[in-house]
């Protein structure tokens, strides 16, 4: 068992400061920022390091931050080893979205970045099956940005009333 | 030249032999699919159709027959439109033209041909091919691995059905329906018991037990209802089919299952012999007899339906390849020990 | 509707009676179409079950929609849904009835006014017969839908709607309009 | 072949299409296609101008268990305004929970034996879920969606005969769960059909992300009213049902469903516990704030609903409304690594798979 800010410890000294930084605000539970260029290695590191363990992603978020103009994928690990969880947050550019994939360390990442994709529009690199999961694959738009405007039509049914 | 008066003789017999089994099986259907579905609501703890026509829902299914009449009738895109259209009648057809060798009473069976019961499992044949032509020809994949699994399961399990038939027709040395029953007449087995061959032969209480599994398997019922499992298939190879043409199926389904709840009664369980002996016997209650004697074995198959889950196909297969059939043979030769001993 | 639609013009004594047999059969033979969507599919699945028991009045569920009479839109229809509902309808064979059972396939219910994914009511790709408001109706109130759809059927003509009785209904529609002004 | 089980499919438990690959009845391939039923839950939760209105759509994610939904929200929102629920509250929470634990595993059950060709266990089960059904009404005046629960407390207080009720259903239920067992757990056709298929080995199960009763039946202990307590689970006694294998491979269909079961046993010890120690009096509402204004933050916080672990992500921005809620459900993450595990599988194993990871297709789409 092991609180976030030693898992942040943990993790400086293993990458070094320049590309993770520890925050948190005013209630609520901490999370650790990381570049979106070093989410794979940081994730592989948590997974298999015997002190941590998190040999569980227990959710996935895409968030959308429009006065920033970014896009962000929220991490919530476990580990059911060591009954510990931490948060990784990512930020790209709303015009760039690009995030590594970690479908290849934790399997249930593949739907949910491909929720994230349907919902927010992150683009997961070298994700196996990037698609839309929950709309159907010809629809406009990601509904949860912020700036969503619902499409009028859809096959010839309308959306609204 | 067309001999009329030769030609009325010839045909009004045959039409009257051909009435009676249809109408029999058109009352009897009526009266089980309203039957089970009380059946089903007392082992469910409900009550079951209350409604329609007053008493206990009494008229349900004539409420359905006449209601499936009147349903629009589809014939799928691309489907095979005459296989499609043909094959349940065909089915009921088989089914129907079996019931020709029963002997429903002493005084009356359709037509008692000396090779009865070769010719019922030959006719009874015939519902493979024609399950498999609807589900062939309704273009439609879930009917076609129904259709499949019918023709597999129906085939396998024809032969310990024939097998065990053959250790009955050992032990009465016959295959006249009539001449079967005939023989089993009398109270005379233990100094108490009906001469049922039931009673007759030890081996032949493994041998029915094997029969009866197999005909479950043969009628398509829990736990072998694998061609039309709804679960799994939607409706087998009924999927596509409705009004008319989906009741035939229904109706054949059900005569099959009388039909060898039937053959059942006549090889074990004495046919239309009273199980008292001379008391309440000739030909009426001999109707009364055989009918209550099929029906009893039709409502365990009923009760069977709403108590168990269902196998699996391969588990299917192995139950009739693996132990059926090599339990059947054994079975047979058995018997036929006894009755050289003996 | 149903096989002899309008291809009479006029009826008599037998077509009359004939007319109530049939529908006095398939009112009381209403087979439902075996799917749910949402919750209310629940509560369809709880009319079924013991408790209230569907098949008092002969109504069984059908997994093939061919042999199936009336469809239960049990639930919330999404617009990824809406072309696999119309679909099945079609599937269907005539003569069919459709029941809208919940708030969310009667308009969209609460998801009507953000659900950008849900169809604002089930009627804009098929026809309803009945409505059964709730969310979700409670069994009874299935059960209601039910006694109200064989109403409607033992109104139905094999004939179609004579014209006099047509007549008799605008009259009625434009006398209603008077008491209003 | 390839062949289409559902949208419309009786077993499919909804609106879920698996595209299937088959050789013969073999599977090769499974393709499960989800969002038939996307009610777009998220987008709801942002647009509300109270925290407390999103209540009512979390009834809606997983409508067989809606108590267990509101539960997790509810503990969400008080852990990020930091608020203190009355004692009572916390017991009448609870108990509800776990009836509807009970009530949700019993269609979980009926509808797997109903997948498998048994049809009267699955009507036996409803009859006693409706007994559940009747508590919840005289309770919150609802059958199936409830929203009762109200953030820092509930919607108002609980019938008088409550204890009465509740109690009295305890009694009757644990018969019903013998004859469940008679009917099902032992035949020797179920068994047959469950065992050995569909196996989900432990690690996989982890990396998929597997909770609940899919993850114990994988021989994992986790369960978090034990691992991670919330509310007042960690003052009652009961034990974690584990698959063991004891009919086949652990981790097959039989273990997810015997866990089940033993689970509906262990809801009732914490349903007992509960009753004898619950407050007699108290305001439920009193702790119900009037304005609900988060400072800025956020949290994820997860509770054990019947089906595995729920979990609410929720972001505050200090507006009266949640800036996003991201709702992480366990049937979504178990439709995942449906493919994973039925590779190989006959057609009426598929059925059986997709029965015994007791999918509810409202949460899997939101």
């Amino acid at each position: 068992m092991k609180t976030p800010e030693e898992i942040f410890e943990h993790l400086t000294s293993q990458f070094g400061e320049d590309e993770l930084s520890f925050e948190s605000r005013d209630i609520g539970q901490p999370w650790i920022a990381v570049q979106a260029s070093k989410i794979r290695e940081v994730s592989k590191f948590l997974r298999d390091e015997p002190d941590l363990l998190f040999n569980t992603l227990m959710c996935l978020s895409g968030v959308h931050y429009p006065k920033e103009e970014e896009l962000g994928v929220a991490y919530h690990l476990n580990s059911t080893r060591h009954n510990h969880s931490i948060a990784l947050k990512v930020r790209v550019p709303e015009n760039e979205p690009n995030v590594p994939s970690v479908e290849s360390i934790w399997k249930t990442a593949n739907w949910h970045e491909r929720e994230a994709w349907d919902m927010t529009g992150v683009v997961f690199d070298d994700h196996p099956n990037h698609k839309r999961i929950l709309l159907p694959e010809d629809w406009e738009g990601h509904p949860l940005r912020k700036d969503y405007v619902q499409q009028e039509f859809y096959q010839g049914i309308p959306t609204g009333e | 030249m067309i001999n009329f008066a030769a030609n009325t003789t010839y045909t009004l017999p045959i039409l009257v032999h051909a009435a009676i089994p249809l109408t029999i099986i058109l009352v009897y259907a009526l009266v089980a699919i309203w039957g089970e579905r009380k059946i089903a609501g007392f082992i469910q703890d409900r009550l079951g159709p209350m409604n329609v026509g007053g008493w206990h829902g009494w008229a349900q299914s004539i409420a359905d027959l006449l209601k499936l009449l009147q349903k629009e009738d589809i014939v799928p895109n691309n489907a095979s439109r005459f296989l499609y259209k043909f094959a349940p009648f065909m089915m009921f057809a088989a089914s129907y033209a079996a019931f020709a060798v029963i002997p429903f009473s002493s005084s009356y069976i359709g037509s008692n041909i000396n090779i009865g019961v070769f010719y019922l499992l030959a006719v009874t044949s015939l519902l493979t091919l024609s399950i498999i032509m609807a589900a062939w020809a309704s273009n439609n994949k879930w009917s076609l691995l129904g259709g499949m699994r019918s023709a597999a399961q129906m085939v396998s399990y024809e032969v310990p059905t024939i097998a065990t038939v053959l250790t009955v027709i050992i032990v009465a040395g016959s295959l006249n329906l009539m001449t079967i029953t005939e023989m089993q007449a009398g109270n005379d087995t233990l100094g108490f018991l009906p001469n049922w061959l039931i009673f007759q032969n030890p081996f032949l209480i493994v041998a029915f037990i094997i029969f009866f599994i197999s005909i479950l398997a043969e009628a398509h019922r829990v736990p072998f209802d694998l061609p039309e499992s709804e679960s799994e298939l939607v409706a087998g190879y009924q999927t596509e089919y409705s009004g008319l043409r989906w009741a035939m199926f229904m109706l054949a389904e059900y005569a099959d299952m009388l039909l060898l709840s039937l053959l059942g009664s006549v090889l074990f369980f004495g046919g239309w012999n009273s199980p008292f002996g001379e008391f309440m016997a000739g030909p009426v209650w001999g109707f009364f007899w055989f009918m209550l004697k099929g029906l009893l074995l039709v409502f365990v198959m009923m009760w069977i339906r709403w108590t168990l889950p269902r196998y699996r196909v391969d588990q299917l297969m192995h139950i009739c390849w693996g132990i059926l059939i090599p339990l059947s043979f054994i079975n047979l030769v058995l018997v036929a020990l006894w009755e050289v001993i003996f | 509707m149903g096989m002899l639609d309008k291809k009479y013009h006029d009826s008599n004594i037998i077509i009359v009676s004939l007319e109530k047999a049939l529908n006095w059969a398939r009112k009381n033979s209403l087979w439902y179409e075996q799917f749910g969507l949402a919750c209310c599919a629940i509560e369809m699945m709880a009319t079924a079950a013991s408790r209230y028991d569907f098949d008092r009045f002969g109504i069984l569920p059908r997994s093939s929609p061919r042999q199936a009479d009336v469809m239960i839109v049990a639930g919330t229809v999404t617009l990824k849904m809406a072309s696999r509902i119309e679909r099945l309808y079609e599937q269907m064979s005539e003569p069919r009835y459709v029941i809208s059972m919940g708030s969310c396939s009667n308009c969209g219910g609460p998801y009507w006014e953000h659900g950008y994914h849900v169809l604002k009511g089930v009627d804009k790709v098929i026809p309803v017969d009945v409505y059964v408001p709730g969310c979700p109706p409670r069994p009874e109130a299935l059960l209601e839908g039910f006694l109200k759809l064989q109403e409607k059927i033992t109104g139905e003509t094999i004939i179609g709607e004579k014209d006099k009785d047509l007549e008799a209904v605008k009259a009625e529609i434009i006398d209603s309009n008077k008491d209003e002004d | 072949m390839t062949i289409n089980m559902g949208p419309q499919h009786p077993s499919t438990h909804g609106v879920l299409r698996l595209e299937l690959d088959l050789d013969g009845e073999v599977i090769k391939n499974t393709r499960p296609n989800i969002g038939y039923l996307h009610r777009c839950f998220e987008k709801y939760a942002e647009k509300m101008d109270d925290y407390s209105k999103v209540v009512p759509y979390t009834d809606r994610m997983d409508y067989v268990s809606a108590m267990n939904q509101e539960h997790g929200y509810v503990i969400a929102v008080e852990r990020m305004l930091e608020l203190e629920v009355p004692e009572r509250v916390e017991y009448i929470r609870v108990i509800l929970a776990e009836l509807q634990r009970i009530a949700s595993h019993l269609l979980g059950i009926g509808t797997f034996g109903l997948d498998l060709g048994a049809f009267t266990p699955f009507l036996y089960c409803f009859t006693e879920r409706e007994k559940i059904l009747d508590i919840f009404e005289r309770t919150s005046g609802a059958r199936l969606l409830y929203n009762y629960f109200a953030i820092g407390g509930l919607i108002k207080d609980v019938h008088p005969d409550f204890k009465k009720d509740t109690a009295e259903f305890t009694k009757t239920l644990r018969p019903v769960i013998k004859e469940l067992n008679d009917l099902l757990s032992t035949n020797q056709i179920f068994i047959k059909r469950t065992a050995n298929i569909g196996v989900l080995p432990e690690k996989v199960a982890l990396n998929y992300g597997a909770s609940g009763p899919v993850l114990r039946g994988s021989g994992v202990e986790w369960d978090l009213r034990k691992n991670d307590p919330y509310s007042i689970y960690d003052r009652f006694e009961f034990d974690i049902p584990t698959g063991m294998g004891e009919v086949g491979t652990i981790g097959d269909c039989w273990d997810r469903y015997i866990v089940r079961v033993r689970e509906m046993e262990q809801s009732l010890r914490i349903i007992e516990q509960a009753l004898d120690s619950m407050p007699d009096e108290g305001d439920v509402t009193e702790a119900v704030p009037k304005r609900i204004r988060p400072k800025e933050g956020e949290l994820y916080a997860r509770t054990e609903t019947p089906r595995g672990e729920l979990g609410y992500y929720i972001i505050s921005d200090k507006s009266a409304s949640p800036y996003r809620v991201k709702a992480r459900a366990p049937s979504f993450v178990h439709l995942g690594l449906l493919p994973a595990i039925s590779k190989g599988a006959l057609i009426a194993d598929m059925v059986a798979i997709v029965g015994s990871i007791d999918i509810v297709l409202g949460e899997v789409d939101r």
